[in-house]
């Protein structure tokens, strides 16, 4: 569950660790108040109720307290997203086409796969666009998603960390075969990669060159 | 909670209805000459403040605003309070750098 | 609080307060509805404003101008009416309410011409001409149709309410001490008489 | 123990017995009734018939998932029926659940009312209910089949998509405008019938949430309305809003869809808060704890939760300034919920608890509710969003919220007012029993879900990776469990509704009004209307002693 794939899973999971910590804490906090309460407070053991109106120094209290953790809550949530927001300039450029119901990925001297394949450790920015429907890039694994329309750019990136095949689905719902649009996203070596480039490029007749692109 | 129970019939007298229809009238002229008029961004925030002039005597006139309980008044400002909230808070998105 | 509140309880009792309160809550919900549309026009105006500008050329601003005086008028009349009303004067008021409607037909002729007009130039909704167009200038026709025409369907909506006035003012059951319902069909005439307010600029004026 | 025995002789014909209008008996005097608690129950069997409907649908849903690959339907019928799920659930179970059947039955009585200011406006509010759900449930006759677009209808697949869309779109389009209808008669209704001596802060908590909710109704569904009827003309004429290939913006849609449907959520959550509260103190026999903090506590909630709406697209693409805006008020909205909930725990403190079968799904409400919540804020961080966004964690959380919240909130007002609304008891032991396994059932269906969704399984799939299977069994088996649980549940209320012992005034012990008066009602509920200077909440008479801290 917890192996960083790309850069980004290990501080959406520390997010969600955190949030889930604290919340767990407050849960077992309120589960056990409320079984406690009603066995002690039970009509057998307590028949006899005490008036209580109202404590504004409680109320405060669980106003305020809460209103903390939530802002550092957002805050954590916050920072991680403009990471994801920050695309390097030295990105690979990949332009994605979804449509019902496949994905195709163009590198920049034009080759074309239905399958992404990707140098470990190197940025890459990913150009949304639909032909139909609304479609949603996902790969579950770096922890990344954004929403593929016809008429919006737009765009996502990721840098890969580990080497291996994880899965790239389409997360916003685009009719009959929704859900079998799954494509791939191999991450390989860099010298892995050059080789593969290099050859699909020749056999489908086009220039194996990433520099145009590396350099911009 | 101010609210009356038994009703005050306002009777408004007929001159005073066309004294607001003139204003209306007015307002409507000085809408359309102003457009005439490039002023830019200004042009649709003017036309927009005239037409709010003129929804204001409609309210308060027309339709008795102006003579009915707290509690009306305290209504249509939440409404169009809530009105505001949906259109501003749509331009958080669309006016800035997507 | 007084006794009449009380009274409020009373099986059969009527109360004028709410239901004007009511009506209001109801208008409120048609100004919403009409907002919807409001903030969909704002949004592609921020993103289209070029063509926007250029698609309202094709608008004829004299037929605006004429409508919106024709429901200006009307609302006025709409309001006299419940003064005649209050003042025991029901011919009175059933002639304003008649002038009333007779401006709501002219309004609906108007609009009439003006649609005819817009689609014998070949510009309605899935036209060849209006595909032909820039994306901003589709979907400024787009809303024009969609607004003016859920605002006619309003208009007509509120000639309904007026003849239905009219038959209870002849079966006596509106009177001078008695006009509720004469109240709530003039608010809801008012807020016909609003939206055109807003609509009439954004859609005719944009020079 | 409920007194099952009856302490005073009936005086008076039941509204069970007689009718507004003249058919004395038989359909006709319920259905053209104009009484309030009539049309409530006419409101809580349609209600419960088109609820079965969705059960069965959502049953089909696990089914199918139990294994990858087909199981026993295929894939357009999987999209169907999972639209039409969320469609029904939502527009003809989870809205009108509380303030239609049981708003309309108990509010005017808790104000001390005759009935709601507009009954002929009421009545009508039901038929537009009824026709509404119809016109849902027959597309799925129609040839084509019924929409599959998802409850969101999201453009430009609804556009597109062959099958019936429009009459889903004109179904909830008429279910708007009902619900607007009955908000419309209570906020009416609330601010003109109290009775001369229920100032507000008298009323009762239930009233207060419906108050809340009335406001969202009436200010926030017009919104959808036009929405909806939008993306009906664009499919039925062509004209360009909101499709992609006329220049329209599909985002923009997003965002009108949800300026509606979150503030909807709080429609749905709120009077079940108002039921919580209701039940709480009855049971602990305290007065509530903080009323004043609860009671604007529902009004906050209202008026936050119609500026959070875009967390429900932060991986739409928006600006980073609508991101930021829209998670941190997610964030500050959650304030007065989790007021709420410390108030009601604060309220068990030193109370004298009885764990009735209403308490017991108030109890599960909590806990259930709470986690909703919890996963809430982690949907809420924006990063984690991106993620989480279109998972099955979502489902589980929406689920957490609107079943394990406001579905259990309804089961209690069930458990809670039944035997007020037909004067019989249903078997407590049963009614126990059946709490336990469709809380057990409930969880062990939906919390697999939370983890798989962490782990990449995308929300409305009809095919997985074989991966996700272990979770996906263990939430089909919990949907049995918890289908177990709800046909005991119910067919013990039917049974108890019918056959069961005569109960008294007030088998629970409350306060509010409606204990103080004849079970069942009488036709305009009061003769006088009881004493209400004491406020909701007064068990004085069992109390200790008083323990005002300021």
């Amino acid at each position: 569950m917890f192996t960083s794939a790309s850069n980004f899973t290990n501080s959406v999971d520390a997010v969600f660790l955190y949030i889930a910590g604290l919340s767990l804490i407050v849960l077992i906090g309120i589960i056990v108040a409320m079984v406690y309460f009603v066995i002690r407070y039970s009509r057998k053991r307590n028949p006899v109720p005490t008036h209580i109106e109202e404590n504004l120094t409680l109320e405060i209290l669980w106003t305020v307290i809460p209103l903390v953790l939530f802002i550092s809550m957002f805050y954590f949530g916050w920072v991680g997203y403009k990471d994801m927001r920050a695309i390097p300039d030295d990105a690979m450029q990949i332009n994605v086409t979804a449509r019902m119901w496949q994905w195709s990925f163009e590198y920049p001297n034009g080759l074309k796969t239905d399958t992404l394949y990707v140098p470990v450790g190197k940025a890459v920015r990913a150009l949304l666009h639909s032909t139909d429907v609304n479609h949603a890039f996902f790969i579950p694994a770096f922890r990344i998603k954004k929403d593929v329309y016809a008429n919006k750019n737009n765009d996502i990136w990721f840098r890969s960390e580990k080497i291996g095949k994880y899965d790239i689905a389409c997360a916003e719902y685009c009719g009959l075969q929704h859900s079998g649009m799954y494509s791939a996203v191999y991450i390989m070596k860099q010298e892995d990669f050059d080789a593969w480039y290099k050859a699909t490029s020749a056999k489908a007749g086009l220039q194996p060159t990433l520099t145009a692109q590396v350099l911009k | 909670m101010s609210e009356h129970q038994h009703e005050e019939s306002h009777v408004i007298e007929y001159g005073n209805y066309i004294f607001i229809w003139l204003g209306l009238l007015a307002f409507t002229g000085i809408t359309v000459t102003v457009s005439g008029i490039d002023l830019g961004n200004w042009t649709i925030a003017i036309a927009l403040f005239i037409a709010c002039v003129k929804s204001w005597y409609v309210l308060n006139y027309f339709m008795h605003m102006k003579y009915e309980d707290k509690v009306f008044k305290i209504f249509i400002v939440t409404a169009l309070v809530t009105f505001m909230i949906f259109l501003g808070f749509t331009f958080w998105d669309y006016s800035f750098v997507r | 609080m007084s006794s009449t509140d009380q009274a409020v309880l009373q099986h059969g009792h009527r109360d004028d307060y709410g239901s004007r309160m009511g009506m209001w809550l109801f208008l409120f919900t048609e100004l919403i509805l009409f907002g919807g549309l409001f903030i969909i026009y704002a949004v592609y105006r921020y993103m289209h404003q070029q063509e926007f500008h250029m698609a309202a050329q094709e608008l004829n601003t004299t037929i605006g101008l004429i409508n919106t005086i024709a429901l200006l008028t009307s609302s006025m009349t709409a309001a006299m009416s419940i003064t005649a009303m209050q003042k025991g004067n029901i011919r009175f008021s059933k002639g304003l309410i008649w002038i009333t409607i007779g401006f709501a037909f002219m309004f609906m002729v108007n609009k009439f011409f003006e649609w005819s007009a817009k689609i014998n130039h070949g510009i309605f909704p899935g036209s060849k001409d209006l595909l032909a167009k820039p994306d901003g200038e589709i979907l400024y026709f787009g809303l024009y149709y969609v607004m003016t025409g859920l605002h006619t369907f309003h208009v007509i909506i509120g000639v309904i309410f007026f003849l239905f006035i009219l038959r209870q003012i002849k079966q006596g059951k509106i009177h001078s001490t008695r006009y509720v319902r004469l109240e709530n069909s003039a608010l809801y005439w008012h807020l016909v008489d609003l939206i055109w307010i807003f609509l009439f600029p954004l859609f005719y004026l944009i020079h | 123990m409920a007194k099952t025995a009856m302490p005073e002789e009936k005086v008076e014909p039941s509204y069970l017995e007689v009718s507004t209008n003249k058919h004395k008996k038989g359909i006709l005097s319920w259905i053209l009734s104009v009484d309030h608690k009539r049309i409530g129950i006419l409101y809580l069997f349609s209600m419960m018939a088109f609820f079965t409907v969705a059960v069965i649908f959502g049953f089909l849903i696990r089914l199918e998932l139990i294994a990858p690959g087909r199981t026993i339907i295929d894939a357009q019928t999987y999209n169907q029926l999972f639209t039409l799920h969320g469609i029904i659930m939502i527009f003809l179970f989870i809205i009108p659940g509380l303030p239609a059947v049981f708003g309309n039955f108990f509010l005017p009585i808790m104000i001390g009312a005759k009935d709601v200011i507009f009954p002929r406006l009421n009545l009508m509010s039901w038929y537009m209910f009824v026709f509404g759900g119809l016109f849902a449930v027959a597309s799925m006759l129609l040839p084509g089949g019924s929409a599959d677009t998802g409850w969101m209808f999201y453009v430009p697949y609804s556009v597109r998509t062959n099958t019936n869309v429009l009459p889903a779109l004109i179904a909830a389009f008429i279910l708007g405008f009902s619900s607007i209808l009955t908000g419309l008669n209570f906020i009416t209704t609330i601010h003109r019938m109290r009775h001369p001596d229920m100032s507000w802060f008298k009323m009762p908590l239930f009233v207060w949430s419906l108050y809340a909710t009335a406001w969202i109704q009436v200010l926030a569904t017009p919104i959808i309305g036009i929405t909806l009827a939008l993306v009906g003309i664009e499919r039925l004429l062509g004209v360009g809003i909101f499709d992609p290939a006329l220049g329209g913006d599909p985002v923009l849609y997003q965002h009108l869809f949800w300026i509606y449907s979150h503030p909807a959520v709080y429609i749905m959550i709120l009077p079940a808060m108002g039921v919580v509260s209701e039940i709480i103190p009855v049971f602990s026999r305290r007065s509530i704890f903080g009323y004043k903090f609860i009671a604007f506590s529902s009004l906050a909630i209202a008026f936050f939760g119609s500026l959070v709406w875009a967390h429900h697209m932060f991986t739409a693409g928006m600006s980073d300034t609508a991101q930021f805006v829209f998670s941190f008020i997610t964030y500050v909205v959650s304030i007065p919920s989790a007021i709420k909930v410390f108030n009601w725990l604060s309220t068990m403190y030193k109370g004298s608890i009885k764990l009735d079968p209403p308490f017991l799904y108030v109890m599960s409400f909590i806990v259930q509710f709470s986690i909703g919540g919890f996963t809430g804020l982690m949907l809420g961080a924006l990063s984690l969003n991106i993620h989480l966004q279109d998972t099955s964690f979502v489902v589980a959380h929406f689920h957490y919220v609107m079943f394990g919240g406001t579905g259990f909130g309804i089961f209690a007002a069930m458990h809670y007012w039944l035997p007020k609304m037909f004067g019989r008891m249903y078997n407590l032991k049963v009614a126990t029993w059946a709490w336990g396994i469709v809380t057990v059932g409930y969880n062990m269906l939906y919390m697999p879900m939370f983890i798989m969704g962490y782990l990449g399984m995308p929300r409305r799939y009809f095919d997985y990776l074989p991966q996700f299977q272990p979770y996906h069994v263990a939430s089909t088996i919990g949907s049995w469990i918890l289908i177990i649980g709800l046909i005991i549940m119910f067919t013990n209320l039917w049974i108890g509704m019918r056959k069961g012992p005569k109960t008294s005034m007030n088998p629970w012990g409350g306060e509010t009004l409606e204990w103080k008066i004849q079970t069942p009602p009488i036709l305009e509920n009061f003769h006088e209307v009881p004493d209400i200077h004491a406020g909701p909440y007064d068990y004085s008479k069992y109390e200790a002693k008083k323990e005002t801290t300021k």
